[in-house]
């Protein structure tokens, strides 16, 4: 196999490390206090981004007697899978294994102790594991509770309770692992050390120990496909789940003949706002340090935003006769999504013309293609985010180009930044948005037949009539 | 002239305004209110605290209509309203004196 | 006694109140409703979906007076609420047979 | 049949369904209303603007029945809904000439 | 007296000095810009769990007739607080004096310079000063705010107005300085170390040093209690002040009679969310540096209030028939009150048993309990903080046993965890749950008595019946 | 010229410096990861405080016909700001070139790589470059959509997205070039050593060079006004342009004679809580780095905030009869906003006093002299911001005064902190607000002027009467 590796990480470590002035000391990685703060700070961007920001973006757009249902599956979606991801999600996920799935031996989070270093995208670099272990946590959490914006309103809660465990275990811990799992800087800098070092008669056998070192990653990764926040893994992932729901789910009564505007824009707005907020966790945290890459990230993470938020509202004021609100926020999603898997890579120009397309595709599929087709997804997961997180997945490709205000891509067996290709990079995304495709779509409609079958997935229509929250939760949102 | 009051379900409202328009009655005016009756209502909790709810949501329609057509709207507004279950509502007729169109001082039929 | 109830345009209630206070009339009872006629209502877009929304905003307005200042009520009511626009709406009168003052029990004209 | 319209203070909506469910009428309809008349309403100020609010808050529940039991209906909404403070409210009777049951389509007394 | 000294703080202080690398310079402690970083975000986050967070969590059950009252209040309690903890409060509670109460010295922050360093638990490792009494500014805040929960609805403003401040002064100043105030590490390690270094002569004053080191702390302090970030302080002591101020003030006009339904359960979810994102500050914040047990507390901080409010959706699942939003998230909240005092000292796994078991017990206690007893505690202040509180300080002690995850204790007098005895740290919690409620619960009493005969404390009927909005503040919360 | 330079930053660098550890190495300025995590926590806590903040405290004051167009407005503001600073504004502002306004050089952030230190207020103290460039773009963004809070109701959006983009590059950026820009602390520092240094024959020449360093900067900075924050730069500012537009733009239909009652103080209090919440990025964040002042900052945006929401409430309690919560909350912005400038010059007890003034005099001119004069400045953008603004801009100038326990100003030509001299800092305050009112005023104005010619301010009467929701975007907020 080849001896390059490509790599999530943006920016050259060396420069992230001169940035950060951390020394990499002998004795293993250094955990700088920054870093640690930063992470913990992103860890709970990512959370609030979640709960209350993406239940209040999808319980906004509901009607009021299905309020608290959605509120109520977004939060089951995220106390669900911090649990089980701590239990043996984070395990799987994140130990080595086969190229599709890891193994158990941190079940339980059994040998992560307080103090144990975590690596990071910089040789020399770490933070403190059980960080990243949450860190993680709520990217899966969000993933969970994305997909279920297609079929709210009809669905049972208890099929949603039987679902959300099933699909992390077999949709998104694969695809997670595939996508993010690696053996890390160290590991690979220094089996390339040793191969310099190594004399004629060692050679053999240090070629061998780096092949092992880059060997010991996940399938997409090991493709060279790269996603710098989750574009495939979460968004693709989570985008087609829900269109398969929405198709096995079936439309909402009187979908189409009744009126169903959402019952307060405002909530649709806030959670808009508090996703944007939480995202900068969500992207630059993804650099896991304070330095280099955050950087990018946090400012593209701004820009593509904005410029996704004005196309999408100026494509309706055109298209429509009106800029609306929800379009205008919509964008805000749309470029959001758009960005996470380029965020790290893209330049800050790049990113503004990726958020400009991301807004203006999403907005032309949520509105005349949603309509052609004649599916129910409710709130769109299809059309935003896996449409917006494939441009971003492909975005990613052509901007992660140095000629483009690109990073590139750093490869840790010369430490330096590799060659860019088009042709390569281009095949290794396209490979990582059909696989994502393929193994989210088909795996997550044989999960909704099994919870079918087991607990039934539509509510009686008598009770979708009279509404969720009084008939599955005994409550109603507002007196 | 009399005025057709009708306590409906409110995902009928559709419904209920397409089959007066196919009679020809082009105005009505509809108010949300709660209904106490037969139908029972269902029990919400919140942390230890039950409420029996027997107030359900229920839409009021009023169609100010010539005499001779009030037959025509009943028919119109039950055929629409119904389904079969315990809750459809009541319609009740009552006698209208004098009718006027604020915008015009057009009064009685032309009223309406 | 006769019920003069009208529908007229949110706005328009400080006008009308003011109208039949100037007349003498002191107590009414106001109803927020959706009203549907003439008047067109207009389109709203939430992403794919557009809805046209032809049930608008309206005030229901009602007082109890004695029979003999129907008329007057009538004009007051008109020359406050009229805009000459469509959807300026509508006035209904019909009688009431006994009306109470719950609080002193006194009836009819005294309760007014 | 009449309709016993009655406006009252909406804490009083419980024990004016069970004075009524205590003589036999089991069905009603209830708006929440706004009410002018003698009770005076309060201030509002927001920053420097002062507002003085003349409408309160009441319900409007109507009640269908057959006619001979008006009088019994009345009494028992004034004795509950009485708390002998201005603003208790008013109750107004009025004649229907049809009443029907959308779900089995039964007429008049059987109704009700 | 023993030379031991039990310390919140549950990481070896060692571990979380090399982990952040931050050497003790002879010169006194450094600061390091990450720990000041974080306490800054740790801070904030406290403050907006509060308002809005715990405002809305708390607006959000009232009747909307209620609602600017229940936020007013909380936002009082928030602004009377800060004001009156950087003119006496920090001093009364985090200077020397007696064993209950501090000293004025510190009255105004006077002797506070921006660049004052502050202790932390690790021997020469510092914060600003500032930082620190901010931090725990937020802390006499929401504990302030969070007792107003069980009379809302008839209370009279002007009466809390009266009580807020005069139950800071004599029921929480003394409580926390009690478990709080201690002298530092720097200090005892310092006066352990002469004591070795001394010779035969030197001895005696050298032991008599570090005694007086030892003895300059609060009295529950010394008993050996542990609470990492509050579960008495905070949860204990404001959920018995509210359970005696229900009992006081009496019941609302109506209750178990008329239907009072929440007006928004959106508001409180919103608010119950955000009371998790800014608990992030709250627990991790306490171990005042990015390091060690910050770590720790954060994934428990994650963990426990995950379980809980699972632990309580299940609970009313089955014994209700339905699980509710208000129950989760009702199982959030007292997720996050039980983990505060162990979230420093519990493992992963402990704290998610710690939850699931606060989840039920708390579900119990706000169901059957309070209805067999019959008090009006309107938002159940007692039945989750006190009783979550008391599941919390308990399980602390089983808890911070190593053989059970725990981190131990650490000791400064012997630069290591010291041996974990069952006995001991229970006998020391139960001692802090007992003092705490007597404390409170009679002080809390006394005072509500005299701001009775003073102002009054209830509010005319036709005035409860109308609502506080508009007679209390003259504003109505929706037109 | 002087070579004396008044400097924004309060605190003396060295102390910084010391507090940090940070040595200041030969080859330039290091980035100190605890200073990047704070700058990115710090940016986006900015960003909240906007949207959704700002939106949702000025939305809830609206009638509910228009509150989307609020929300609207504030995100579009926001969003074209962000396009706008990464394109030229932060060009314009923080390159040199006149006193008044700054060059292109910087365009599309040419020159800006991912690891290029930006200056802070101490030597050899650097952030990256990039995120200071977004923290101020949310400053920008902030004041942009501060000011449309006294024409909404009234505005038709198509005029408010053509006057942003004016009103940016012809009022905001001129602005915060005179009162921000300047050559920095390294730049200075080398100059005035190597004057030191230099011998006879190389005096002259060092000199001159000094001047430069000190001549490179904005035109009110030089005037010695000190304004930490953006007393001038965005309260003043956005005031008096928001007062000039309500002038312009006209009185609402019905005002004065219909109710106009907010339509959710809740949502009007999440905002407010919001506000402070970000506040503390906004502040402590300007100091760059999480150090020296930024505590201070971070200490007086607790208790001038606390003081004001509390004086005002007071204020309006003794004088109206009732403290309402709209009067607190809008104390608390009253408070942020003159503590603003004064927040790293002022102690602690002189941030008290400022903000107990500040309630008051609001109160005062929101509610007796508006009424007196007449105007419709909706939400009070000038009762609170401009007002506000001016007694805190003014208060700094005082506060400052080591003898009051401010901070001094620091002198970085000496360096060390300057004499104080009240009548030098209280001409060069006095200046700046004069400076600022004259050319937003009459900027504004003109722009005002041009939009209406090209696209008209005015929505139509029946439109202005139906709401701006329906008739500007096509929505409602509620259904
Ligand atoms: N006597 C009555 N007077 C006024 N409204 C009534 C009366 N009886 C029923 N209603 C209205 O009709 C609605 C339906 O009545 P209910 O008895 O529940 O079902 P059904 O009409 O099928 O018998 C009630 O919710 C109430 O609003
Ligand atoms: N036949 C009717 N019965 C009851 N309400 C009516 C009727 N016709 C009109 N209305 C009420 O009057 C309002 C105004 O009527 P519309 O036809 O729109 O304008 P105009 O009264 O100017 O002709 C409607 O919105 C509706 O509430
Ligand atoms: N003439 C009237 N027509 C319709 N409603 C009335 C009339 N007079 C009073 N009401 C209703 O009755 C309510 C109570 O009346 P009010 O005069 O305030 O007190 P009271 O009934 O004790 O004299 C009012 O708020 C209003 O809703």
């Amino acid at each position: 196999m080849t001896n390059k590796i490509w790599l999530r990480a943006g920016l050259p470590a060396l420069i992230a490390a001169t940035i950060a002035a951390v020394p990499a000391l002998a004795e293993g990685p250094t955990i700088d206090k920054g870093d640690t703060a930063w992470m913990i700070t992103a860890t709970v961007l990512v959370l609030v981004m979640t709960v209350p920001g993406l239940a209040l973006f999808y319980g906004g757009l509901v009607r009021s007697k299905n309020m608290l249902s959605t509120l109520m599956q977004v939060f089951y979606a995220v106390a669900m899978t911090v649990l089980i991801w701590v239990i043996y999600g984070y395990s799987l996920t994140f130990t080595g294994g086969s190229d599709f799935i890891g193994g158990f031996s941190k079940a339980f989070l059994s040998g992560i102790a307080p103090d144990s270093p975590g690596g990071t995208f910089s040789v020399g670099v770490a933070i403190p594991e059980l960080v990243f272990v949450m860190f993680q946590a709520t990217f899966a959490a969000i993933t969970a509770a994305l997909l279920l914006g297609s079929i709210v309103e009809r669905t049972k809660f208890s099929a949603i309770a039987l679902f959300i465990p099933l699909w992390l275990t077999f949709v998104y811990f694969p695809i997670a692992h595939m996508v993010w799992y690696w053996a890390g800087p160290d590991a690979i800098d220094a089996a390339a050390k040793a191969l310099e070092a190594a004399d004629a008669a060692g050679k053999a056998a240090a070629q061998t120990k780096l092949d092992e070192a880059l060997a010991d990653a996940g399938y997409l990764f090991k493709a060279g496909a790269i996603d710098f926040a989750g574009g495939t893994v979460v968004h693709i992932n989570s985008g087609i789940a829900g269109l398969v729901g929405a198709l096995l789910v079936g439309k909402r009564l009187g979908y189409g003949k009744e009126l169903m505007p959402p019952h307060s824009l405002t909530m649709t707005y806030i959670g808009a706002m508090l996703l944007w907020f939480g995202w900068f966790g969500f992207n630059a945290g993804s650099n896991l340090e304070a330095a280099g890459s955050a950087v990018v990230a946090f400012i593209n993470t701004f820009v593509a935003t904005a410029a996704a938020g004005l196309s999408w509202m100026f494509a309706e004021w055109i298209v429509k006769g009106k800029p609306s609100l929800l379009g205008a926020v919509s964008g805000v999603v749309a470029g959001l999504v758009a960005v996470t898997p380029a965020s790290g890579f893209a330049g800050a120009m790049g990113a503004i013309v990726l958020g400009l397309i991301a807004g203006v595709v999403c907005f032309f599929f949520c509105t005349t293609v949603k309509n052609a087709i004649g599916y129910d997804d409710a709130l769109d997961v299809f059309g935003v985010h896996c449409i917006g997180g494939i441009v971003g997945a492909l975005g990613t490709g052509i901007l992660v180009n140095p000629m483009l205000g690109g990073t590139g891509v750093f490869d840790y067996t010369i430490a330096k930044v590799g060659e860019y290709s088009f042709s390569t990079q281009m095949t290794a995304q396209v490979t990582a948005v059909v696989v994502t495709l393929l193994w989210s779509g088909i795996g997550s409609a044989i999960l909704y037949k099994i919870v079918d079958i087991l607990v039934g997935l539509r509510a009686k229509p008598e009770e979708e009539r009279e509404g969720l929250d009084i008939n599955d939760h005994g409550e109603r949102a507002y007196s | 002239m009399k005025i057709v009051m009708a306590i409906i379900k409110p995902f009928k409202l559709e419904e209920v305004r397409d089959a007066l328009t196919g009679i020809g009655v082009h105005g009505l005016t509809v108010t949300e209110v709660k209904g106490y009756g037969r139908q029972k209502g269902h029990t919400e909790i919140y942390r230890g605290a039950e409420y029996a709810v027997n107030f359900l949501p229920k839409l009021k329609v009023e169609v100010a209509v010539p005499s001779d057509i009030v037959k025509k709207v009943i028919a119109a507004v039950t055929g629409a309203a119904k389904t079969g279950q315990i809750g459809d509502g009541k319609i009740f007729v009552y006698p209208i004196e004098h009718a006027v169109r604020i915008r015009t001082g057009e009064t009685d039929a032309d009223a309406l």
